[in-house]
């Protein structure tokens, strides 16, 4: 196997034995995981520590005043701190722990937005969003009358920061855009659309699902006003997301839920509640996750996020080679702009859901279909596509067979 | 397991290659649409009946092989069925892929038998059953009495 | 050790081997845990599902047509089942898998409430409550101009039909209660409160946190239309709870959250939204948490629902004649009617958190504190209490090695 | 670890049986509430200054041993002090919780050493830093001027 590159600057066979997954089958054939848009495999200090949280912990946080309580809430807390760090947030932001990138998004939406929106205000948002990041704003423009607008897409599905510019104006309220798209990879210029959208006094969030698991983020640097993002997608476990806000952003901001743990006192008709980050977590939060998730961004800062951005900006461009050389290929998304390791294609008129068949029984998992972006799917004219998303993992023998196994598809689709 | 006897044999590709099936009909016609939001998949079902007789089936929309092959097979099986007869087709299909039943299908059905292996892949059960439970739905209308098509 | 019992029907020192924790110490003295209130230790299956998903599966769910992404898929339906199973849910009711049970209720109050309710109607309640069935209502009646009215509570905060039935008017749209005290373990008798309820035509949700890991629950006998509880509560991992609605009820609301497979299409400026429960169930799950949910389930009706309520019931009967002997201390809740493996006590003045230290020096985890139940404890005059709470692993050893160490409490604070 | 040497001293127990600090000092008066929201803590500190000088220090409300006890040091230590001495000695009472330090204690304040091991207990923390992070905040309204339990 060709795993090790010249270029990559840690020892990629040590970290492919980090995941159990890679030494195992599908369909008989040796795993070639390439869904990591979708989901990231789990390294096992991942595991460990969510293992060692269910095995020897197992109390709930913040309540009891027993040492098993103890230890779950000064792990938990440590994790929010490595999140924190891991995102450079500057001292007056704050993390707060969510289910899912998804939840984040609604939670700025719905707490925030309800409050700041009226009629004719405006929401600024892009054809490249995954629906976490476009349903909840189609929503809030419904409850408030707020209008929710797009920017042009340039050539492959870029967004520059002169189309941000062109199409900001003096009533928008807030701009909701992707770090980087879940289709194609594209990276929209954060920094300048930030500094865009700031200047007009509207604040920005990005949709960092796909953007923190793969490069390095500086929240202050970006000078993005929220950013959510999901474990999951970095190595860490599922159920558990993270809303970065401005402290004073959140702390104006409404929950979405209600209940223990967010209250200062509480009454038969009503409560005080508590500032961020825990009036937005209520209830027993996945403890056990946000541990886990902690120990993800340990086993990524150990590795180097800017070393795992090299590595799969390197394999997207050996992928992008060899694919072009596929008969019958078209891939979307922009050249020679900045992308992280995704690539979306279709193989003449075959059907994704086919491709995806045909590459799973050769052991190679790809995702297909939509994306959770139709609007997007509907602006490049076409159903769905097939992606391959890289990962710190991902290998140049993971994008031969791939392209080897691309082959197959035409023997059996003709 | 083996991918061309499973998924792609010939007669599913053959009938996902047909455009015999693939058209609209005109009204007056029972039509029902059929999504599966989880993968896109979106076909529209039409129907002509005289009284509890269907006289012509076809279908339009986008699907993957399995989908569309399902339903180009559905559209063949059904033309000059009962409407009692094509609902007992509806569940002999269900059984097949999702209570493991090995039906006995009639005359002018058996391409059907092509499409058992879907069994075996979970989540391409939903792509071949498609058709057939916007069938069932539209067999509702059927005995219902007016094609909706109409209006 | 006595730990097994002549009227236990399960081999209790099987079940202990179960938990790694309970051959654990805490500050030097074997553990003692009760503090199954806030959440219950994890048995092997549980921990063993949980690292199978993690290690063998990592998929994303319903989103790929590879191998992998299938078994997690179906391991996930098959969750769901086991939970409507395990509630006895009929064909026209649903689960919908939540983050917890706080979320749970959350969903209605504003899913269902902020539609059927208006100015004037009624959400009737209690004030047994914990803050997660407490808060979002006022909330919601805060939003809708609807009143919210408390049952008359009777001796040590009983609730009885007579009492909700005199509170009951013809603008009650929904009886929010729990099932079971988490202070008292008192339970409300759900079954009458329904039929009243509903035939008054208001809804009834019940607050199962308690109910639901500790008694057999049958959600078609009690007649209830929403039902809302937590994994982590019922040996399963934690970042999971589950909504139980009427799929009527269910198919009517509004999400709380947007985004991904909720989704019928989406467009620019609007979308459509699917039916329960994957309108409730946007963003990547937590699929590790759910599957491992589905592996409690099985634990515990292996053991048996009804094994365990008699085996707690026999505890609690121990303990509290044992506990009536200690000096100096204040018991709570109501005797002689049916009530869960819960004690609550003070003893003395020394304040609950200093009881909570000393007995967590002795090795012994309760919970101290005001347990989210804040207008409760303004009913009983108090600030907190002591509370043990039982499982199905606690032993008369236990009980025993509680009294004990009230024992050393008063010796620190004479 | 031994919980009558690192949590309940006799020094601490003495201090949280002491009634000397607990009660409310008349208008004009600085004053300030601080809950800790996770334990129902609650408590109300009281201070009156002559110009920059705190002339006197009391409490009321509730809370455990630790919260009392820390709270009741705090009166008996400020009383007297500068509000820039008094600032300089919330930081070496968080530094001895929260930064592992080792505080030097001036004269009258040496009692707060026994509140030392309470950092072995991360729970039981805040309870101890309860009245010294509502006395950070009060001392900025004193630095400020007019006492706002005036109003
Ligand atoms: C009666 C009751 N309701 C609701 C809850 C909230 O559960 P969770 O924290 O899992 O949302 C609890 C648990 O603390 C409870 O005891
Ligand atoms: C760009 C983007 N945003 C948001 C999401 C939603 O993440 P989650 O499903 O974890 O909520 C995803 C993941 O599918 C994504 O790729």
């Amino acid at each position: 196997m060709s795993t090790t590159s010249a270029r990559t600057s840690y020892d990629l066979e040590r970290i492919r034995g980090d995941f159990p997954l890679l030494s195992s089958t599908m369909r008989g054939n040796p795993l070639v995981y390439l869904d990591n848009g979708a989901t990231a495999l789990k390294p096992d200090p991942v595991i460990d520590a969510e293992v060692a949280y269910l095995r020897d912990i197992s109390a709930n946080i913040h309540r009891g005043v027993y040492e098993l309580s103890e230890r779950a809430t000064v792990l938990f807390d440590q994790a929010r701190d490595k999140v924190k760090r891991f995102i450079g947030a500057p001292s007056d932001g704050e993390a707060v722990f969510t289910k899912s990138a998804t939840e984040a998004t609604n939670m700025v939406a719905f707490g925030w937005g309800r409050k700041a929106l009226g009629p004719g205000d405006e929401i600024l948002t892009t054809e490249l969003e995954h629906h976490a990041n476009l349903i909840p704003w189609q929503e809030l423009a419904r409850q408030t009358g707020a209008q929710l607008r797009f920017v042009e897409l340039g050539e492959g599905g870029v967004v520059t920061a002169e189309a941000v510019a062109a199409a900001l104006t003096a009533r928008t309220r807030i701009v909701a855009i992707t770090g980087m798209s879940n289709v194609t990879g594209f990276m929209p210029p954060v920094t300048e659309i930030s500094r865009l959208a700031h200047d007009r006094g509207a604040v920005v969030l990005v949709d960092g699902a796909q953007l923190v698991s793969h490069h390095p983020v500086n929240v202050a640097e970006l000078d993005v006003d929220f950013l959510a993002f999901s474990g999951h997608k970095m190595c860490g476990p599922t159920g558990v997301g993270v809303l970065y806000g401005r402290r004073a952003l959140l702390d104006a901001m409404d929950p979405l839920l209600y209940g223990g743990d967010m209250i200062v006192r509480v009454y038969r008709d009503h409560a005080d509640y508590r500032g961020a980050p825990e009036r937005f977590e209520t209830g027993t939060p996945n403890i056990s996750g946000v541990i886990a998730l902690g120990a993800a961004v340990d086993y990524l800062e150990e590795i180097g996020m800017e070393a795992i951005a090299r590595h799969e900006e390197q394999l997207l461009e050996y992928a992008l080679g060899r694919l072009d050389g596929v008969e019958g290929i078209t891939l979307y998304g922009p050249r020679g702009v900045r992308r992280g390791g995704i690539v979306s294609f279709n193989l003449g008129q075959v059907h994704t859901h086919d491709v995806g068949s045909v590459l799973d029984n050769e052991g190679i998992a790809v995702r297909t279909g939509f994306h959770c972006a139709q609007p997007f799917m509907r602006h490049l004219g076409i159903h769905g596509t097939v992606r391959a998303s890289f990962y710190l993992y991902n290998t140049r023998d993971d994008v031969d067979r791939l392209v080897e196994a691309l082959g197959r598809v035409r023997e059996v689709f003709g | 397991m083996n991918l061309d006897d499973d998924l792609y044999r010939e007669i599913i590709l053959d009938n996902y290659k047909s455009t015999r099936n693939r058209r609209a009909l005109e009204s007056p016609v029972f039509k029902q649409e059929g999504v599966n939001p989880s993968c896109g998949d979106d076909i529209e079902l039409y129907l002509k009946s005289d009284g509890d007789e269907i006289t012509d089936a076809s279908f339009e929309g986008v699907g993957c092989s399995i989908c569309i092959a399902s339903a180009n097979m559905l559209c063949n099986a059904i033309k000059g069925m009962h409407v009692d007869e094509a609902e007992a087709l509806v569940d002999r299909v269900k059984g097949m892929l999702t209570r493991d039943e090995t039906p006995e299908f009639p005359e002018g059905a058996e391409d059907l038998e092509a499409i058992q292996g879907v069994a075996k892949y979970p989540v391409r059960i939903k792509c071949a059953l498609l058709s057939w439970n916007t069938l069932h739905r539209l067999l509702e209308e059927v005995r219902g009495g007016t094609p909706a098509g109409d209006t």
